[in-house]
């Protein structure tokens, strides 16, 4: 019933924002209590799940523990934009850079943005799944194009072109894999426990290919190299909630179908095929990453290919199984808080420097002494600094890999301080660097600052004490996974 | 502890600060004579040392206590080396300050005080004497040590009085090293105590001076330790030279004949070194400073080279 | 004592840290309560873990505790053997006096840089170099590894105003970062073979590895420790990052933070691995290149931290020289003489953390008090500051290894090391003894003759600005700190002995040399090795030059007591003699750096300006001294100009073609498709 | 020979302080050259040849004021020369010995009366002893300062 409730939610506030006339309140109003009310929704369904194993309405709509990791990050990234978009929106209103229509509009697609995620993740059809991923695209499509401007109509254009591409490549690979649920004589309603039990009456060879489209495809909406080039605009372009959204969840989302097919397809018996070929996506992603982020001039590009350097990760930690897995997960879950925090954090630097370009930015520990200190705490831990849990997370993927992969270990290691570097050289610049003409120190609003202290306390708190619940979906989502 | 053994330590310890100034004088002395000069006499340094010490003395006024207390110190640095390192029996061991290290590295502390002192008055002079003097001290250091240990290695111990009591049992075939040794030790000796080339004992002139130039501010009684721990030191250095790699003629015993023997072949072989430097100092010129890292790299080299060759 | 070695007070320390580093940030708002709260509760828990740690080393057999987290392969294990218990009391000594000294050094930061900030990173630094000093779990020693360099990080950058010191942080946590690196290659190798990150297991499961893996783990963790300790060429961000840090903090990066380098170093060269024969070559000609190269530099630098923290680089040289004469004992199964190479590092260790300690504390006054740290702007401070000139005399005889302080001992023992790796060994082998005597011998003369600039031109002759004439002594306290440094670094010289036979320990309880007979007899009144190949007496030496300067003076006294001693002024040739005239420090070590300018490339520049236009009279000249940088050109630039390449290249990938963006997705899943074909 | 110094080399003052023996056979000498001609100088340096050989007496010349015990001024004392000379006299240490050489220090000699000289070391510090002379020659500077040797050592016998 909950999962019912978390469906409806983010639809009826779509449409009571629709019906919003002239005040900014009410769909202020509606987006908190939304937001709340999903996150209420998710937390019972965690509960439910980590009683029970897995939570189901219906035949159609069916949480595991795979799937709650997952919904955790949406649930907790959503609940931080939601606010976030509240600060952000006033912000950008008082400035009279929009006005009341196109806010009710932003508020209207968010919400049909978060219902199309939620349903992606619920759903137990992978038919259903490639619909929902499908409808996130067109919800964000207008997101990233907010601010009508011709670098975001660009950014938008090639988002939509792109992901429609990838993801028809990606309904490919679903079919093949549908296929073999003939041979299997499966005729009821085709969910994904129904694909994993006939996948193995699958040809490998067959699997295989499958497992390509379908990499390629969804891999696309990931943000894998080479099918990434759609998000460092994308992500930039967009109001910063929705860079938070689309990095932190999004790109979860698509990673869920990667790793639902990625079980049917070992079932299949393709499975060191599909590890090697996550591999090589991800040190790909590592690769243009890492270097692109060593002469980045935009700091929200710069998070961009941070979230493609950290998908790629997730790709490899995967790719080694194992231990690897079970960190790709958690990498997941911190990464999307972490990721989130420093999109809100540019947000703030946004609203107060109006300029993405990291040129312009100085000073931000002075003028945004808070926003100053987020995006420091931000910087430390995606870049995988201790005691942050990323650099758990990825000690365990390396670890994972040492006994099999030393090289692509060395290489993701020297990629991974070259990150690094790239990164300091950055935000030393934007943080201790002084101003020629210092602006007027001081924060935005309580809304733009608590959102993302929220979600960084969530990340520092779980990486020194991993709750029981996550604990538990993780290591049961990565056995599910390893096979 | 014996009366004999008692009596030879004090003997051992006044030996060095009264002989001293001697043998200043009489390589003073031979150099004159080499100069077809009569010379003063050998026991000049006496007179002047004498006379020093009977004089007031002005100090600067920017000078700190460290100025003070240098000569004092620097003078008791070489007391305790003069005790330390073989004279005239062998018997009189000394297994708390006898490590050669010791005595080259308490030479390093008299010599970093000398050269703090040399700053210490701020006059223009005193700083380049220690500027000078840290360079050839440093450079000197490589070959002294390795050359010492050469010896170490040679008679199975690092002590310098035992190494005087064991060298003279190494097989001749072993001398070779040895003898490489004691060159790489005579140049090391030479930077040390200041002689030609690395610095002219006789000299005035500030572009050629070192030692002087670190002392010029002194007088009266601080001059005259300042003088006396220098001419110590130059009879440490020919002592260590002498019964180290010549041990001939040192005693065995505590046994009063030999050792008064082991004074007057010390006397001797002393002498003859000094000879040696005074021949040295009159037959060549003193190098440019930037020469002398040759020098003393040559130094060095030639030690390494003896110690590759002990056995 | 078992109570004040028990888990509880371990854990109450590190709590007391935490409870500093939290109380000052929230003190931030008043200066002076958050600098009493940070810098006391930081006293009271490095004299808390002074305690404890010299009850564990007393203790003999090693405590082990541990907690368990929620994350798989990560165990909070601690375990205090004699060797963390050696390195803890180090810190946690440099700690307490650090401290102590903060409390009245730190005033002058009020009203400019938040002192709770401060308060904060160096109450996490010294627990965090605490606990990598004792944790004993691969990844928790990561983790802690990692707080230190970062907390390390924020204290360099603290004084963030000035442009260069952000810089010289940035460089910093880069090299580290990438040292970081190394190392978890080298505990990655460690995982592959044994599957455990725990050390105890670790090195159980070691034992069989092949000897291929063994140097691979030894190379990185030489590698990755080694840009922690600053060995040359992996030193370039110590002379730029400790200058940059709150004095009392540089002496604790230059006195401590360093060793933690040295510290696995020797636990996994000897404690989980079994030293091999090269490995103890590398570091003896790693250990004499640095101590060589690291004086050196030092001597040609006039930025009085600056040349401290290059002398840093020669310290850890002469540390290596010690550890590096233990493996190759160790690998030739001589491991009583393992033993005595080894307690002459720890020695050294032990040594250099006080005297540069004591240094940097001492400089951190002299730049207070001047706000500079131009050695060519000092000059007389003796009669301004005279305790603190005499500390900082006592500091830079111990670094010069002059006897009877405990620099001597120290580089006595290690000298006596490599003695016996002279006599023990080949040719071949004996050669590098060789050459490693020499280097230490030559670095022993260098340092001296560098910290008599050092010393000769900030404190003695007369003041070379006007600012030296409101110089003051600092603050009682930080007096105090200084006093207690001074007393520790005579008491280490005269207790050599008893020190001496607690290192021996410390050295036999390790894995590989467990068991091996002591090298000699080591007692308070003399230290003899070999069977009296080597025999020396610290407090002899001590009583002889006593005795000997305070007899002369009695005799000197009483034979003149009738003569005057007047002052003049400094005798001028007749002139008016100016502080211009003085040497300066480029000219003192001018010919050193000329002679070596082989090995140094010094770059001089010379700026006449004339009166005339034929240029007969000169009006002016200026001689500027520096050394060209051999290691940016020839390592660093290249590395960043080859990284500089591929993202000019890699970022072609992204041209902003929508066309191209889709071919690459097309091109991707017909070569996958082509090589799937291929492939089966 | 050189008996009575005090007569044969007439001086202003007594040096102050002089005990009898210290001085026996040891002089370090500091010469200022107060605006010379050059020509004393030149007898000065032969004194150091193999022939003269002043060393074997005891006496030597010195770098510094500090070490010397004679202060020995050549040249008419020019203006400009003035206060180095009376700095190098306060720079010797006690008991200090002023010889003024050759005629030119003695009185300014040719140059007495010229605006530029002061005529003479005598107008500037206490002089003790002078030896005539334009120049003296080795000899007679060796014997001169023989006799003041002598005469240090004797002022001390007629005291006791």
């Amino acid at each position: 019933m909950t999962l019912l409730i978390l469906l409806a939610t983010p639809l009826a506030a779509a449409l009571a924002s629709l019906a919003a006339r002239k005040k900014l309140v009410m769909l202020e109003i509606t987006a908190a209590l939304a937001a709340l009310v999903e996150f209420g929704c998710v937390m019972g369904i965690i509960a439910t799940t980590f009683s029970s194993g897995s939570d189901r309405y219906g035949s159609f709509l069916a949480v595991d523990s795979l799937s709650a990791v997952i919904l955790i990050t949406v649930a907790l990234v959503g609940l931080g934009a939601s606010f976030y978009s509240i600060g952000y929106l006033r912000e950008e209103v008082r400035k009279q850079i929009i006005g009341f229509k196109r806010v009710r509009q932003y508020y209207v697609l968010l919400h049909l943005f978060l219902m199309a995620m939620f349903f992606a993740i619920l759903t137990s059809s992978p038919i259903g799944m490639w619909i929902a991923i499908e409808a996130t695209t067109l919800s964000t499509a207008f997101l990233i194009s907010f601010y009508n401007k011709p670098s975001s109509m660009e950014a938008a254009w090639k988002y939509l072109i792109i992901n429609s591409i990838g993801l028809l490549l990606g309904f490919f690979g679903t079919l093949l894999f549908l296929a073999s649920t003939a041979n299997a004589g499966v005729d009821q309603f085709i969910s994904w426990g129904a694909l994993t039990g006939s996948a193995a009456t699958m040809n490998p060879m067959l699997a295989k290919i499958a497992f390509i489209f379908v990499l390629i495809g969804y891999g696309t909406k990931v943000g894998l190299a080479p099918m990434h080039t759609w998000l460092p605009d994308a992500h930039s372009k967009a109001p910063s909630p929705i860079s938070a959204l689309l990095s932190g969840s999004l790109l979860n989302v698509a990673m869920l179908a990667v790793l639902k097919f990625k079980i049917v397809a070992d079932t299949a018996g393709a499975s060191a095929f599909s590890q090697d070929l996550m591999i090589y996506f991800g040190v790909g992603s590592l690769v243009i990453a890492a270097f692109i982020i060593l002469g980045q001039k935009n700091y929200k590009r710069l998070f961009a290919y941070s979230s493609i350097e950290h998908m790629g990760i997730v790709a490899i930690g995967v790719g080694f199984g194992g231990l690897g897995t079970f960190a790709a997960l958690l990498h997941m879950v911190y990464h999307s808080l972490v990721k989130s925090a420093l999109f809100f954090s540019a947000g703030n630097i946004f609203l107060k420097y109006s300029s993405t370009k990291i040129a312009k930015v100085r000073g931000i520990l002075t003028t945004l002494p808070v926003t100053g200190v987020i995006l420091l705490v931000g910087f430390l831990a995606i870049t995988g600094m201790p005691p942050f849990g990323i650099f758990i997370t990825e000690i365990y993927i390396l670890s994972a890999g040492v006994a099999g992969h030393l090289p692509i270990v060395l290489a993701v290691l020297l990629l991974l301080v070259l990150v690094f570097a790239g990164f300091l050289r950055h935000i030393v610049a934007m943080a201790f660097d002084r101003q020629s003409e210092p602006l007027p120190a001081g924060e935005t609003s309580f809304f733009t600052i608590a959102p993302a202290i929220l979600l960084l306390a969530v990340f520092i708190a779980a990486g020194f004490y991993l709750p029981a619940p996550l604990e538990r979906f993780v290591t049961v989502a990565s056995s599910l996974i390893n096979g | 502890m014996t009366a004999a053994r008692l009596t030879l330590w004090i003997v051992q310890i006044m030996l060095v600060p009264l002989l001293s100034p001697f043998f200043i004088g009489f390589t003073r002395r031979i150099k004159a004579r080499l100069q077809n000069r009569a010379g003063a006499t050998s026991f000049q340094p006496y007179r002047d040392m004498w006379k020093l010490l009977h004089k007031d003395e002005v100090i600067s006024e920017d000078a700190s206590w460290l100025f003070r207390a240098a000569p004092y110190l620097i003078f008791a640095t070489t007391l305790v080396i003069g005790a330390s390192i073989p004279m005239l029996s062998t018997a009189l061991t000394n297994s708390f300050t006898g490590d050669f290290l010791v005595v080259v590295y308490l030479v390093a502390l008299g010599t970093f005080f000398l050269a703090l002192a040399g700053i210490d008055a701020g006059g223009g002079f005193g700083g380049f004497g220690s500027s000078r003097e840290m360079l050839v001290a440093a450079l000197a250091e490589g070959g002294l040590v390795l050359s010492l240990l050469t010896l170490a290695l040679a008679s199975r111990t690092t002590n310098l009085i035992a190494i005087a009591g064991n060298i003279g049992s190494v097989p001749l075939a072993g001398y070779a090293p040895v003898a490489l040794a004691f060159i790489s030790f005579f140049i090391a000796m030479l930077a040390e105590t200041s002689r030609y080339p690395f610095d002219n004992p006789a000299t005035h002139l500030e572009l050629t001076m070192i030692h002087e130039a670190m002392i010029l501010e002194y007088s009266g009684k601080r001059l005259a330790l300042m003088e006396w721990a220098a001419a110590n030191k130059y009879l440490i250095f020919l002592a260590l030279g002498a019964n180290l790699f010549f041990p001939r003629g040192i005693a065995g015993t505590l046994e009063a004949g030999p050792v008064m023997l082991a004074l007057l072949v010390l006397l001797l072989k002393v002498g003859l070194f000094s000879a040696v430097i005074a021949v040295i100092e009159s037959s060549i010129a003193k190098l440019r400073i930037f020469r002398l890292p040759d020098l003393l790299f040559t130094s060095f080299v030639l030690s390494v080279i003896a110690l590759g060759l002990v056995s | 004592m078992d109570f004040f070695s028990s888990s509880g007070v371990f854990y109450a320390l590190i709590a007391v840290f935490l409870a500093g580093a939290i109380g000052a940030l929230f003190l931030r708002r008043k200066d002076s309560a958050a600098n009493i709260w940070g810098n006391s509760l930081a006293a009271t828990g490095s004299l808390a873990g002074l305690l404890f740690a010299g009850a564990s080393l007393l203790h003999g057999s090693a405590t082990a505790f541990s907690l368990g987290t929620s994350f798989p392969l990560l165990t909070l294990t601690f375990r205090l053997d004699r060797l963390s218990a050696f390195f803890m009391l180090t810190v946690c000594f440099v700690a307490l006096i650090c401290s102590v000294y903060a409390i009245g050094y730190v005033r002058h930061y009020y009203g400019k840089y938040s002192v709770g900030v401060l308060g904060f990173f160096y109450n996490i630094f010294i627990a965090s170099m605490i606990l990598v000093m004792t944790v004993h779990n691969a990844l928790f020693f990561l983790i802690v590894w990692e707080v230190m360099s970062l907390a390390s990080y924020f204290l360099v950058i603290y004084e963030s105003r000035q442009s260069a010191n952000i810089r010289a942080g940035s460089f910093y946590l880069i090299m580290t970062h990438t040292g970081t690196a190394f190392i978890i290659v080298s505990f990655l190798l460690m995982y592959k073979v044994t599957g455990s990150f725990d050390f105890e297991t670790i090195a159980a499961g070691l034992a069989g590895a092949s000897a291929l893996m063994k140097n691979a783990i030894f190379l990185t963790a030489l590698i990755g420790f080694g840009v922690k300790a600053g060995i040359i060429p992996l030193h370039t961000w110590l002379p730029g990052a400790h200058p940059a840090a709150p004095s009392h903090v540089s002496a604790l990066m230059s006195g401590v933070m360093i060793k933690t380098g040295i510290y696995m170093l020797m636990r996994i060269s000897l404690d989980i691995l079994t030293g091999s024969y090269w490995w103890g070559i590398a570091l003896l000609a790693i250990g004499a290149a640095s101590s060589l190269l690291g004086v050196l530099y030092a001597l040609s630098e006039h930025d009085l931290k600056r040349l401290l923290a290059y002398h840093s680089i020669e310290n850890i040289g002469i540390i290596l020289l010690g550890l590096g004469s233990a493996v190759v004992f160790s690998s030739a199964g001589m491991d009583t003489l393992a033993v005595l190479a080894l307690a002459a590092a720890l020695f050294h260790t032990l040594n250099h953390a006080t005297f540069k300690a004591l240094l940097f504390l001492g400089a951190g006054s002299v730049i207070a008090a001047t706000h500079t740290r131009n050695i060519e702007k000092y000059g007389g401070l003796i009669r301004y500051m005279p305790l603190t000139a005499l500390f900082f005399l006592i500091g830079a005889m111990a670094i010069s290894a002059l006897p009877p302080l405990n620099g001597f001992f120290s580089e006595w023992l290690t000298f006596q090391a490599m003695f016996q790796g002279v006599t023990a060994f080949g040719l071949t082998t004996r050669i590098v003894f060789i050459l490693a005597i020499g280097s230490l011998a030559f670095t022993g003369g260098l340092a001296a003759a560098c910290f008599v600039k050092a010393f000769g031109i900030t404190f003695l002759a007369r003041p070379r600005s006007e600012a030296i004439a409101a110089a003051r002594e600092p603050s009682v306290l930080s007096r105090l700190a200084m006093a207690g440094m001074s007393a520790a670094i005579i008491g280490l010289g005269l207790f050599s002995g008893v020190v001496m036979r607690l290192l021996e320990g410390v050295a036999g309880s390790l894995g590989s040399l467990r068991g091996a007979a002591p090298p000699g007899s080591a007692q308070f009144q003399s230290v003899s090795i070999e069977n009296g190949f080597a025999r020396i007496s610290m407090p002899v030496v001590f009583a002889g030059i006593a005795v000997a300067f305070i007899g002369v003076m009695a005799a000197v006294y009483s034979f003149t007591r009738k003569r005057k001693t007047i002052t003049g002024p400094t005798w001028d040739c007749g002139t008016r003699l100016t502080p211009r005239m003085e040497i300066t420090a480029t000219g003192f070590s001018r010919s050193i750096i000329t002679v070596m300018r082989g090995v140094l490339r010094p770059s001089s520049e010379t700026e006449i300006e004339y009166h005339d236009a034929n240029r007969y009279f000169p009006k002016f000249g200026t001689v500027t001294m520096g050394l060209r940088d051999i290691y940016q050109p020839f390592i660093y630039r290249p590395l960043r100009e080859l990284t500089a390449m591929i993202a000019r290249h890699v970022r072609k990938v992204q041209g902003g073609n929508v066309n191209a963006y889709i071919l690459y997705i097309f091109l991707t899943l017909i070569g996958l498709l082509i090589l799937l074909d291929v492939g089966s | 020979m050189f008996a009575d110094a005090r007569e044969k080399f007439p001086a202003g003052s007594h040096p102050a302080n002089v005990n009898g023996r210290m001085f026996r056979r040891s002089l370090a000498i500091r010469l200022v050259t107060a605006g010379s001609t050059n020509a004393c100088e030149q007898e000065l340096v032969a004194l150091g040849n193999s022939y003269y050989d002043v060393e074997r007496f005891g006496v030597c010349f010195v770098a510094s004021p500090r070490h010397a015990d004679v202060l020995m001024v050549t040249g008419p004392v020019t203006r400009n020369m003035r206060d180095a000379l009376l700095k190098t006299y306060e720079a010797l240490p006690t008991p200090r010995i002023v010889v003024a050489l050759g005629d030119d220090a003695i009185d300014g000699g040719l140059f007495r009366g010229s605006y530029a000289v002061l005529d003479g070391a005598r107008s500037v510090i206490p002089v003790d002893y002078e030896i005539p002379g334009d120049p003296p020659t080795p000899t007679l500077i060796i014997g001169a300062l023989m006799s003041i040797l002598a005469d240090l050592s004797g002022m001390q016998a007629q005291k006791t």
